[in-house]
């Protein structure tokens, strides 16, 4: 995991991005769900939804639990369709017959890492599934995508013989990403793609994310319900509560200068916001002095 | 801002934390009740060893060492699987049959089997499994109500409303007749929190008691725990280095089974001592300012079975010496840290 | 004054609660059974001593000429509900509203017994007149078989329907019924009235008790005085206790089997059906399966039949070498065989099933033994070869069951298995002619087509009926395989 | 100091369960012993014709209801004869053959059924999941006894027939459980992710959904293997199963009830034979309920 | 909520009709499809007339469409059609062997189900100890053991060779006594062994530590937290029971002579008399169906997750 320290061009890339995905007044609301009091109280229902993700940017999506991040995700990989409104890829409606050309192109990373796991099959199979599925390759002939895509995630080869419960979370959702990449995707939907993992191996996988983005041009859609993350990998944010988009806008309008009061109090209840500078700085093994406590000029 | 002056710590020197004295950086010292100085522990941990019933060798806690004393508020951190919650239930005696625990806990000076159960209680991690599916929430808290307080049915029915309320929670007799799968898992987190403090424990243990909670509730919970602090003892597990940070007395930090560091919170978090807490603290992202890259030890925490005999961290580690390889470092005190490394220019 | 009398409790295979003897459900031996304490009927067959023909409910009967019979009546008899027998309920009893017209309830079964009866009258008080269509040289045996028990016509309009007069009849036997319960028991008590003496008997209790072995356990342990249907290999343990015997043994009846010779193709040759009977070692079945307490009839002949009786022919004979032979010249190829049966209907039936299985393949035929679980499935004419079988015998005749089990009536010929013309113009002289040598003749040619030249069936051996009985009770069946409890027939 | 014992008490009870799994390790030998049985009988069964002593049907009615050796018998029988001279031992091997044949063969089409229905149900939903549970009531609202004797009674007597009716019994069970199975599996993450790349349904279901719910279904076979070896018996004690002049166990015992005051070995012999196996294969089925959810909860949690 | 309960139930009530429909309609057509029930019925020494005579007098000689219409038109005027054999009312005829059949399945199953909760009970907190052990034991043993071999055990034993008990019949409550015993056998088994693991399971879940953690009593702990929770598949179980209570008894019935639904339902079908053996059907399939609609109701009542679950 090295590569250089370099701050992601976040802001070169706006000005030639253009969307890539597109959600345009999109509603839905859960069937099983829609006489129970989850309705009434908004919780399980999309409302009008806008949102773009623009090609080569990282887009944060973050909100409480149950705010529908998840569906929200699930109604831009094709799993469920929208009760009204429309979702656009590539400025193309997004039809169930454009469906399994769409997959191609926009590829999920799960939260639960080893769950996205067969448990059963051995990691390299799964790598190369999607593969064999849709282009009807042989295991031999996928050798060296297989290897490109387990080197850009930075794992070697040994893992791909072992089963799943026999690798770290971190390694599993190395695995998944590179199973993400392996059909060279345009998008990545990461749903909490870092919440069950631990604080240094969050670290690692985020820094790949930024990376693939940056090498890549992956364009990413992000979703967490923690703001160090998002801030750290995003620079677009749109905030979520109950099925609604309360904010959005780049990650500066977001995070410094909030427009609601929920996401003010959001911000307020992360515990010792300042953490996470002090010791930022790659240090010496003993250096006892204090991080920098004044927060870098935005460029 | 103010350090409390404490010995130099070390394995023979207990803990002679004192006087009241400032958690972090960010937040004021105003409110924090005083630490019982030189008052006997509440807990007391030597030498506990926790292995596998079936294979002695694998070890999932290694020689733990570490005393908690009346008011303090102690965080263990630790990445996952490192062994928090087999710490947790050794302490309560509540640990899985699969494991067999070794070395001493002693709660208020006597051996853990000789205590009566109602001086220590736990907020368990998984809320869901430790409550009763088919049992109305009311039944379990005034049931422990009950039996603890002695209590009629009508007064401890009130008492568990009250407990609730204490938790946060705004319509006690509503909840008190849900099921706990008709509720959230906050909403369960909170009433675990309630049963644990309806025990009035002397020793209250929290496993990771508000991972579940969004972070305004997270606030609420922290601050209730701020205000009972004073008549117990409470050991903390977190992920969040933030809440260690913030509210902690002191902050251990568990590595693979071992306590590889101990002190104080504002210290630890300032000038961490061991590599693993360095790159703990520096694998947070920042909230604001220019996102950098995440530092972060490459690999990852060696499982229970494949622990070598040397440092667990050593693979991980960009300053190995050749000791780390064969000898496991053991805690040593450094000013008034514990830190369990070789590689120290102290 | 029911001092010294007990009620018998006795086991019973089965039970039907319909007890008129005209019900189609109630003609099966374990009806008979019962039937038999219920009822009276004109004239009975004295099996107790000499086999010879006693009045009954009649005092005597004198036949006016070759189709026509004057009976007169005992007087006092009284039917189980204290009314009178008169000659009113005879005629009633064989009339055309219970019997003789096609539409009656009991015309299937009286055709059985009573093919030729014509008309019946009462002439007085206590006499009555039957007619026949044609001369009947068996009509006075004819009026002591299972059909004829008199019933009380009062009674009988009385009830609603048939199917409820069967359940509660009204009768002139010993016992009457006092209630009848469909697959538990039937219970009848002492009719003190009855015209023949105090019955033996307070009551009688016939239970239903499927199992064998329950039965005979029940027997040991008490439950029951008297069990039916005991199987040969049971005789041992009832042996064993002195407090218990086996009575029992021969009956009238006979064991058969029928080939069905015109639907399966191998069978048509009657060679092979020859090859088949010789194949049987019928001895050994009897003397290992039955204990030798049964016996091998000279062909389907009865010592009771007197004139008709031929002691010269010999009993079936068992010579694999020509069965052999004669399958050979028949050109037999080994095509299967197949023999249905629906197990145990028939005491030991499926060992010997087996057994006799056993014996055709060890002459080189190919049998086939197929279980069936009901009648119908072993009469379906698909894939029908060998089907096991009895004759009953109710009064001492062969029109009484070798005419009416294989003769052109039969369900044998109407049912396809078998046709012989010869058999059946013989068949005719047998029914009519009244001259017994010439009965005889034609009894006896028969029984040559019967064994040797066109054999339909074969008879096996008579029919065992055995009961287990405490020792402490004095009573034998009747050669006919049912159970009397008359006065002197029975001393507990 | 009572009460300290007693809670003592109470806590050894609670906790003894996995110290119990450990402590049967002795009775380990039970499973060794079910699983020797069971093979030996599949090997009986197998090699039937090569070891039996005697032809099943080979009377000899001389020789009628010899006891067994020890009890007065022979060497020539060691288990004795049965009503018609047959030997008991032959028969009790083409008993074995017979049973295990409808007993393999019945729990193989039951399950085969049940899971594909159930499969088919889940996946579909809709109306097909409607009929299929349907289906699955009315299975379980008759009692299979009463199925049996009219399909039996009515349609006769065959061993194929039989092995079918057999397979009727308890696939409802199986379609159930692997539409419920089913039903969690889809919506399982790596299912999810499959479908993300454009795999087909077949595709799901054999390489991921029939995985995942193999050990619960071959647990479910072994119980139903158990079942049905009782079942066959059952029926043919009625006399509703494999008919003379086959023979199978509960048959045996079914003819020999009728010699059990005068010849106890002709049931005893094949009553033991079904109470063995039907335990053996419960001791079998019971670790592998246990091995199932013990690696269940290694991959789930 | 209670809508929503009220909606699964009714749906669940239409599909039990369609049910009942379907069992009624498959019945009839096995029960035609192959042989005459007069040839059946009568025996094989009946002549062609007689079978002749009592076809017509049952209104067999009808096409079978005509017969199963008038058939379905009987049963929605409430009658089961005349039996053949008794020529009754079938469902009276059902009806009059059902009490039989209900004592017997009555008392067997209260005795399995104390004997068999109280063993399953025993057998998991007593695990290690005698009692325990015999539980587990007998469970096995009760489970693998066919009934008719217990049966014909028990007969040797108490009636042959101790004479204490009928062999079989109805009469009085000692010739209860074995079928009853035999019946609960495996019934008790059964339920030993679901509520052995029930309680197992629940008394190794973390609220029971959790809950013992809390200094709560363990009887109370057993009570109130270990035995609701195991009641649900016990409840299942003993749905399952009495659910097929009215044919359950059918091997016991025969063994025994035990003249009630089981034995008649043998009979029947061996006697093709369609009537009484459409009846028992649907009386045994109604049962079922009420049986599971009760279990259903006592989940909700038991596990008040079952409400909100969906499906
Ligand atoms: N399959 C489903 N059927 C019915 N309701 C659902 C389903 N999945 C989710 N919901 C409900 O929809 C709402 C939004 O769920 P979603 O999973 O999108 O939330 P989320 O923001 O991803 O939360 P989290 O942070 O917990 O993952 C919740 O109230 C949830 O209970
Ligand atoms: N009963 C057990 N049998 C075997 N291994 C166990 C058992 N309980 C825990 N472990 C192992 O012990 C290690 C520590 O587990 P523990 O639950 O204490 O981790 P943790 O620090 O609490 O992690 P988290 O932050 O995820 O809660 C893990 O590797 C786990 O697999
Ligand atoms: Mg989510
Ligand atoms: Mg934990």
């Amino acid at each position: 995991m090295t590569s250089s320290i370099e701050p992601p061009h976040v802001y070169t890339a706006r000005a030639s991005s253009e969307p890539i995905l597109e959600l345009r007044n999109v509603d839905f609301c859960y069937p099983a769900a829609r006489r129970s009091a989850a309705e009434v109280l908004g919780g399980s229902r999309l409302h009008k939804i806008n949102m773009i993700v623009r090609r080569g940017k990282a887009h944060g999506l973050i909100g409480e639990s149950g705010s529908g991040k998840s569906t929200i995700a699930k109604l831009l990989l094709g799993l469920t369709a929208p009760q009204s409104g429309q979702i656009f890829f590539d400025g193309e409606l997004l039809r169930p017959d454009r469906l399994a050309a769409f997959r191609l192109r926009v590829q999920p990373v799960f939260q639960s890492p080893l769950d996205a796991l067969d448990p059963i099959t051995p990691i390299g199979k799964q790598i190369i599934a999607p593969l064999l599925v849709n282009f009807n390759m042989k295991s031999s002939e996928c050798q060296a995508r297989l290897a490109a895509a387990i080197s850009a995630v930075g794992l070697s080869g040994e893992i791909l013989g072992k089963l799943p419960h026999q690798i770290s979370g971190g390694q599993a959702q190395r695995v998944n990403i590179a199973r993400a990449l392996i059909l060279d995707p345009e998008v990545l939907i990461c749903d909490e793609p870092v919440s069950a993992l631990d604080m240094t191996v969050q670290a690692q996988i985020l820094n790949l994310l930024s990376d693939l983005r940056e090498s890549r041009g992956l364009s990413l859609l992000f979703i967490s319900h923690d703001i160090r993350s998002v801030a750290y990998l995003c620079s677009e944010i749109t905030v979520l509560k109950r099925g609604s988009i309360v904010e959005s806008g780049s990650r500066d309008e977001v995070l410094l200068d909030p427009k609601t009061d929920y996401m003010k109090s959001l911000l307020e209840a992360v515990p010792n916001s300042g953490l996470g500078l002090e010791t930022a700085s790659p240090s010496k093994p003993f250096s006892r002095q204090i991080g920098r406590r004044d927060l870098p000029a935005e460029g | 801002m103010v350090c409390s002056e404490g010995g130099i710590m070390d394995q023979t020197s207990s803990h002679a934390l004192e006087a009241p004295y400032a958690r972090t950086l960010e937040h004021g010292s105003a409110g924090r009740p005083a630490i019982a100085a030189g008052s006997a522990p509440i807990l007391s941990i030597t030498g506990l060893t926790v292995v596998l019933a079936e294979q002695p060798e694998t070890r999932l806690l290694d020689a733990v060492q570490f005393e908690l004393r009346k008011g303090e508020f102690f965080a263990l951190v630790g990445e996952s699987g490192s062994g928090k919650s087999v710490l947790c239930s050794a302490i309560m005696g509540v640990a899985s049959s699969e494991l067999r625990c070794l070395g001493d806990i002693h709660i208020e000076g006597r051996r853990l089997s000789d205590v009566d159960r109602r001086q220590r209680a736990m907020i368990y991690q998984q809320p869901s499994l430790y409550l009763n599916p088919v049992r109305r929430i009311g039944f379990q808290l005034r049931e422990t109500v009950q039996v603890i307080d002695g209590l009629s049915k009508k007064e401890a029915s009130e008492r568990a409303a009250d407990l609730l309320r204490d938790v946060g929670i705004n319509d006690p007799n509503e909840t008190m007749r849900k099921y706990p799968h008709e509720m959230s898992g906050g909403m369960n987190q909170r009433v675990m929190i309630a049963m644990a403090l309806a025990m009035k424990p002397k020793l209250l243990i929290a496993d990771e008691p508000t991972s579940a909670l969004d972070v305004t509730t997270q606030k609420q919970i922290l601050d209730l725990l701020e205000q009972l602090r004073s008549a117990m003892a409470i050991l903390f597990v977190t992920h969040d280095l933030g809440i260690a940070l913030q509210r902690s007395d002191r902050i251990g930090v568990l590595y693979a089974g071992q306590l590889v560091e101990i002190g104080r919170a504002d210290l630890t978090a300032r000038t961490p001592l061991h590599p693993y807490t360095r790159a703990l603290f520096s694998a947070v992202p920042p909230l604001s300012g220019r996102p950098r890259r995440l530092h972060s030890p490459a690999g990852s925490l060696p499982e229970p079975t494949q622990r070598q005999a040397g440092c667990n961290f050593a693979s991980r580690c960009s300053g190995t010496l050749d000791i780390c390889q064969h000898t496991r470092p053991a805690l040593q005190g450094i000013a008034q840290q514990l830190v369990a490394c070789h590689n120290l220019e102290a | 004054q029911d001092a010294g009398r007990t009620a018998l409790r006795i086991a019973m295979q089965d039970l039907r609660v319909e007890l008129d003897p005209l019900h189609p459900r109630a003609t099966a031996l374990v009806s008979f059974r019962v039937l038999e304490s219920i009822y009276d009927k004109l004239f009975a067959i004295d099996y107790q001593r000499d086999g010879q023909i006693r009045p009954m409910l009649a005092e005597s009967i004198e036949a006016l000429d070759n189709t026509k019979y004057r009976v007169s009546l005992r007087k006092g008899v009284q039917f189980h509900d204290g009314e009178e027998l008169t000659a009113e309920d005879v005629a009633f009893t064989f009339g055309a509203e219970r019997m003789l017209a096609k539409d009656s309830p009991g015309y299937g079964v009286g055709q059985i017994s009573f093919p030729s009866m014509s008309g019946v009258r009462a002439t007085g008080r206590h006499t009555v007149e039957f007619s026949t269509k044609a001369p009947d040289p068996v009509f006075v045996k004819r009026l002591t078989s299972y059909g004829a028990g008199i019933v009380s016509k009062s009674a009988y309009l009385k009830a609603a329907t048939f199917d409820q007069w069967a359940r509660a009849p009204i009768a002139a036997g010993p016992y009457r019924v006092v209630e009848a319960v469909e697959n538990r028991y039937i219970r009848l008590e002492a009719h003190e009235g009855y015209w023949g003496g105090r019955p033996p008997l307070k009551g009688i209790e016939f239970r239903m008790v499927r199992e064998p072995a329950a039965r005979v356990a029940g027997l040991r342990a008490g439950d029951f005085d008297i069990i039916t249907t005991v199987a040969p290999d049971q005789f041992d343990i009832l042996a064993a206790d002195n407090r218990l015997d086996v009575v029992g043994g021969d009956t009238m009846s006979f064991r058969t089997l029928v080939y069905d010779s015109t639907t399966n193709e191998v069978l048509r040759d009657p060679r092979m059906r020859r090859a088949m009977n010789l194949a049987i070692d019928r001895q050994t079945v009897v003397n290992s399966i039955w204990r030798k307490r049964i016996s091998v009839p000279p062909s389907h002949q009865h010592l009771a039949y007197g004139a008709l009786y031929n002691p010269d022919r010999p009993i079936p004979r068992y010579n694999p070498e020509e069965a052999k032979r004669l399958l050979a010249e028949a050109g037999y190829k080994g095509a299967a065989i197949p023999f249905k049966t629906v197990g145990n209907y028939y005491t030991a039936e499926l060992i010997e099933t087996q057994a006799i299985a056993a014996m055709w393949r060890a002459v080189g035929l190919n049998v086939d033994i197929q279980m069936k679980e009901n009648w119908a499935q072993v009469e379906d004419r698909l894939g029908r070869g060998v089907n096991n079988s009895s004759d009953g015998t109710y009064y001492p005749d062969p029109t009484a069951s070798f005419v009416s089990r294989w003769g052109s009536q039969s369900n044998f010929q109407r049912g396809g298995y078998w046709r012989n013309d010869r058999f059946n113009v013989l068949e005719t002289t047998l029914l009519t002619a009244q001259d017994p040598a010439q009965r005889r003749a034609a009894y006896q040619e028969m029984l040559d087509i019967f064994d040797e030249i066109d054999p339909p069936g074969t008879v096996l051996h008579s029919l065992g009926e055995f009961f287990g009985k405490r020792a402490n009770i004095k009573w034998t069946p009747t050669p006919t395989g049912l159970m009397d409890f008359r006065p002197g027939a029975i001393n507990v | 100091m009572s009460t300290a014992r007693a809670r003592e008490w109470t806590w050894n009870i609670v906790r003894a369960s996995k110290d119990r799994r450990d402590l049967r390790r002795p009775p380990q030998i039970g499973l060794y012993v079910a699983a020797i049985w069971i093979v030996g009988c599949l090997l009986i069964a197998a090699l039937a014709q090569v070891i039996s002593p005697y032809h099943p049907a080979e009377i000899s009615l001389d020789a009628r209801l010899s006891p067994p050796l020890f009890f007065g018998g022979t060497l020539d029988h060691l288990l004795g004869t049965d009503e018609l001279g047959r030997d008991v031992l032959a028969r009790l091997i083409y008993s074995i053959q017979i049973s295990m044949l409808v007993a393999v063969g019945g729990t193989f089409i039951s399950t085969l059924l049940g899971v594909s229905l159930g499969f088919l149900a889940a996946e579909l939903g809709g109306l097909i999941d409607e009929g299929v549970m349907a289906l699955v009531d009315m299975q379980a609202a008759v009692p299979f006894m009463m199925t049996a004797l009219l399909v039996i009674t009515i349609f006769g007597n065959s061993l194929a027939l039989f092995v079918c009716l057999v397979g009727l019994h308890g696939w409802e069970r199986h379609a159930r459980i692997a539409r419920g199975l089913a039903l969690t599996a889809r919506n399982r993450l790596h299912v999810t992710a499959a479908r993300t790349y454009n795999a087909s349904r077949v595709h799901i279901y054999a390489r991921h959904i029939l995985p995942a719910c193999a050990p619960t279904i071959v647990v479910g076979m072994t119980l139903g293997l158990t079942e049905t070896v009782l079942l066959e018996s059952t029926l043919s004690f009625l006399g509703l199963g494999i008919q003379p002049p086959m023979s199978s166990l509960g048959n045996m015992v079914g003819f020999g009830r009728d010699y059990l005051m005068t010849a106890w070995w002709i049931a005893l012999a094949p009553g033991l034979v079904i109470a063995a196996t039907a335990i053996a294969l419960m001791r079998i089925s019971e670790a592998l309920r246990q091995t199932e959810s013990r690696s269940a909860s290694f991959t789930f949690t | 909520m209670r809508r929503n309960t009220q909606k699964i139930f009714a749906s669940k009530i239409a599909r039990a009709l369609v049910t009942l429909v379907l069992m009624v309609t498959s019945v009839f057509v096995l029960m035609r499809c192959a042989g005459d029930p007069v040839t059946v019925l009568l025996g094989p020494d009946a002549t062609a007339d007689m079978r002749a005579a009592y076809s017509g007098e049952l209104g067999l000689d009808r096409p079978i469409l005509a017969q199963y219409l008038a058939y379905l038109h009987n049963i929605v005027r409430g009658s089961l059609g005349v039996s053949y054999v008794y020529r009754q009312d079938a469902l009276g005829v059902v009806l009059s062997h059902l009490p039989l059949t209900l004592i017997l399945t009555c008392s067997a199953l209260t005795l399995a189900a104390v004997t068999g909760v109280a063993g399953g009970i025993a057998a998991a907190v007593f695990p290690s100890s005698f009692i325990g052990r015999a539980c587990t034991i007998g469970t096995v043993v009760g489970l693998c053991v066919p009934s008719f071999f217990l049966a014909i055990v028990l007969m040797l034993a108490f009636s042959i060779q101790l004479n204490w008990l009928p062999t079989g019949g109805a009469e009085g409550w000692r010739s209860l006594v074995l079928p009853a015993i035999t019946m609960a056998a495996a019934s008790s088994a059964v339920l030993a062994r679901y509520t052995r693991v029930a309680v197992r399971e629940a008394l190794d879940s973390r609220y029971v530590l959790a809950a013992l953690a809390r200094d709560i009593p363990f009887w109370r702990i057993l009570i109130h937290h270990v035995l609701p929770n195991a009641a649900v598949p016990i409840l299942t179980i003993l749905g399952l029971l009495i659910g097929g209570a009215v044919t359950g008894s059918t091997v016991v019935e025969t063994v025994f002579s035990w003249p009630g639904i089981g034995n008649l339902f043998v009979t029947s079908v061996g006697n093709r008399d369609v009537p009484v053996v459409q009846a028992i059907v649907l009386l045994a399939g109604t049962a079922m169906i009420m049986t599971n609609l009760a279990v259903d109701l006592g989940y909700t009542w038991l596990d008040p997750r079952s409400k909100s679950s969906e499906t």
